[in-house]
């Protein structure tokens, strides 16, 4: 298969300073092998697209133990004491966006739209500066898109085009990610070949996957183990 | 009376506003015990991170972390529900398909509008769906205690809290009362616990007009 | 089935100035008893979105010769000569909009946002009037969404809640229509049980969908024809 | 030389240029004409309607009216294909996720502005995807005649019909040349017919320096 990849390669293509858009909500469609490596690689100044900063210590809460990052853009960040921690002591920059805006952002950093007019935080703390609008229906705020260097997705099953789907609520925000980066990388749980997946079934058509590579967790009792903890 | 029997009391005074057919969105705290007493309405589930058609918490066995709510605990899917990506989720809440929002409340003023994502002088670090839902549902109840657990008031005159968003909210509703906005007014609408009017009052500072009316059929 | 409803019932909602949201791509994805039924109806001063007027005396098409119509806004009318003619005598305003435009628009509206900036007709007479914006990357048009008081679709099967599947790329425009109207009316070839799609396949989820009605037409040698013209 | 021939050149030449891996957009007329050209190239065609990995034009019995190209003619899926909607389809062109978009075209000037829509004093009814792929495919490739069938020039200083856009196209091939656009500038890469350099000046208005170079191995 063209696109598979192994985790350290991939990682290797993310540049310091880096803004990486990543999958998931909480820990759930998260690309958790992918960030260990991150987490691993010493790599400096990134700034992470994401709804949360994962948990304490666990998904994305990697990389701020790890120190591998400048600045997190998502839309809950309270449920991470480190992340909460961290800009408090002014170790760790946050933009907070709120999580409809974050998602049709990032749709539209995918879709070669450069902002888009919304109600949503309209006469709220997250409006100020940004430029207003008045349409038929009232004033709208202006988005701009969200894009990214690379993308960091979590699907349930790729195939040898690279073609994706997702396993239930896991499918978050990983399409949209999916469509806005330079380098998209997807972590499965497992290959099948093309034609398994049905036309009308494929969430992520390969056009959008650049590689793909094999988790290193393991699902026990509904929930991604390291191999070391799996029974 | 205990707090978590007025909020059981709150819970089921929402789940009696709800008709047959229509789709929900419920938010964290108090909303989140509002599944327990809809049984016998056909209503569906909103939720935030990609479902339409959300059933009860599954046996320990059939938890899957990746089919979770907003809360981010495990669900289940009812018969004829759907999944999608969160962009579709959130045009569905802000394009003004969900039909009723119910959200907890830090504070609501007297033209119901409502703050319900920061605390002054706290670390402001999460929003979530909050104000996509604030300005997108079509109709948003508010389900809160009457007052802080120091006591202090959360029906204002204007809110001290910064707000979640412009548009005001439909309905609020506490372990003693019912209030209506409408244009910019708020009403109220029924006393739900042996509060007296006068009692109300004192821990109310919004300026409401008495109008009592059951909205429904409890 | 709740939403089960007939045809001539529905199209007795539609009112004379009503704006329709129609998918399909010329006839492929287009409801087509529904347009008949409309036709049939007399009904005045429509303005119909859909990427094409179907063909001359076809699909869409019916509605101009029946004097349905007052607008027409899509991205392609050239293939129905009808069209061409009722527009040369001014019987008919055309609005031309790019197609991707014309999607996104329609999306937006369905989505809660009033407006989008796009590149695309950028420089052309198509943005002669619009709101141009610089951002990072260049100069952008503002485009306004669209809604519709109803619209119609069609699929390929509903289940009993009002889910809907769509057949290959008679998929193109109506889940997007489906969201952005008032009313929406979805023809089927055939209704299935809730449960029988899975939540996953679901294109369309059954909160956008107030009627479903069973279509007149039956497909033979891949195309649909009336019940009379069938063998 | 028949017209037939020159635009199954063309076909064969722009085909030439694609590589393996890449997402291939095609308009209508010449570029219709080139998937008979890509054989054992592994590149996946996308189409407008909502197709990645359209394949050959089915056998009679197997004719579906709604697996159709955006030329609106039956088509099959390659394995591995994948169908979407229009608003994910155009958010695959307009955010530059095709490859390569092969469209004709009726004029082309010296910059690489392109005209493909419309004619001035005739009926201004559609523009389908032109303008999206123009604004949004990777590399634009124009597929067209050297002359209109009058023998009026298409390769012009300035075009005289309306834009399809500011975004400039990559590269023109007729039947006599290739040229590319390079930072909106126009350069004579390579002669396709046995056409002298001072015929095919001849015929060509718009400013071009000549730089022959293939710019691949055919």
């Amino acid at each position: 298969m063209k696109k598979l990849a192994q985790i350290e390669d991939v990682v290797k293509l993310i540049k310091d300073g880096d803004q990486l858009l990543v999958g998931g909500f909480g820990l759930s469609g998260s690309p958790l092998s992918l960030i260990d490596e991150i987490a691993a690689s010493g790599k400096k100044d990134l700034t992470v697209v994401s709804n949360n900063l994962g948990e304490k210590g666990k998904g994305l809460g990697k990389l701020l133990v790890a120190g591998n990052l400048k600045k997190a853009i998502g839309s809950y960040f309270t449920t991470n004491a480190d992340a909460v921690n961290a800009w408090s002591k002014g170790e760790l920059e946050i933009e907070l966006v709120p999580q409809g805006t974050l998602a049709e952002a990032v749709r539209c950093g995918g879709a070669g739209i450069a902002g888009f007019y919304t109600k949503t935080a309209l006469g709220t703390k997250l409006a100020e500066g940004k430029h207003h609008m008045t349409f038929d229906d009232g004033e709208y705020i202006l988005e701009k898109a969200i894009k990214g260097d690379v993308a960091l997705v979590k699907a349930l099953k790729a195939d040898t085009l690279g073609n994706l789907v997702y396993d239930q609520s896991g499918r978050n925000f990983n399409p949209a990610m999916a469509t806005a980066a330079n380098l998209v990388i997807a972590e499965v749980d497992e290959i099948v070949e093309a034609g398994e997946i049905k036309p009308e079934e494929i969430v992520t058509p390969h056009m959008f996957v650049d590689y793909v590579v094999i988790t290193k967790y393991v699902k026990q009792g509904g929930k991604y183990v390291e191999p070391a903890e799996a029974n | 009376m205990l707090s978590q029997q007025k909020r059981i009391d709150i819970a089921k005074r929402i789940a009696a506003e709800f008709e047959d057919g229509q789709i929900i969105n419920l938010g964290v705290g108090i909303p989140t015990l509002i599944p327990d007493y809809i049984e016998g309405k056909d209503v569906y589930l909103h939720s935030e991170n990609g479902l339409l058609g959300m059933g009860p918490t599954p046996e320990e066995e059939f938890i899957n972390m990746d089919l979770i709510s907003a809360s981010k605990k495990p669900v289940t899917l009812n018969t004829g529900a759907s999944i999608f990506d969160s962009s579709d989720s959130f045009l569905m809440i802000r394009g003004g398909h969900v039909d009723v929002a119910v959200l907890g409340a830090l504070q609501v003023d007297e033209t119901g509008e409502v703050a319900n994502w920061a605390v002054p002088g706290q670390n402001i670090l999460g929003v979530g769906g909050a104000m996509d839902l604030v300005s997108g549902a079509k109709k948003i109840i508010i389900a809160t205690l009457h007052t802080s657990k120091d006591d202090t008031p959360k029906l204002l005159e204007e809110l001290t809290y910064p707000s979640s968003g412009a548009r005001k909210v439909d309905m609020v509703v506490t372990e003693h009362a019912a209030f209506e906005f409408k244009e910019g007014k708020m009403f109220l609408r029924e006393i739900l616990s042996d509060i007296s009017m006068e009692a109300l009052k004192d821990i109310t500072p919004a300026n409401y007009e008495v109008a009592i009316e059951k909205l429904i059929n409890t």
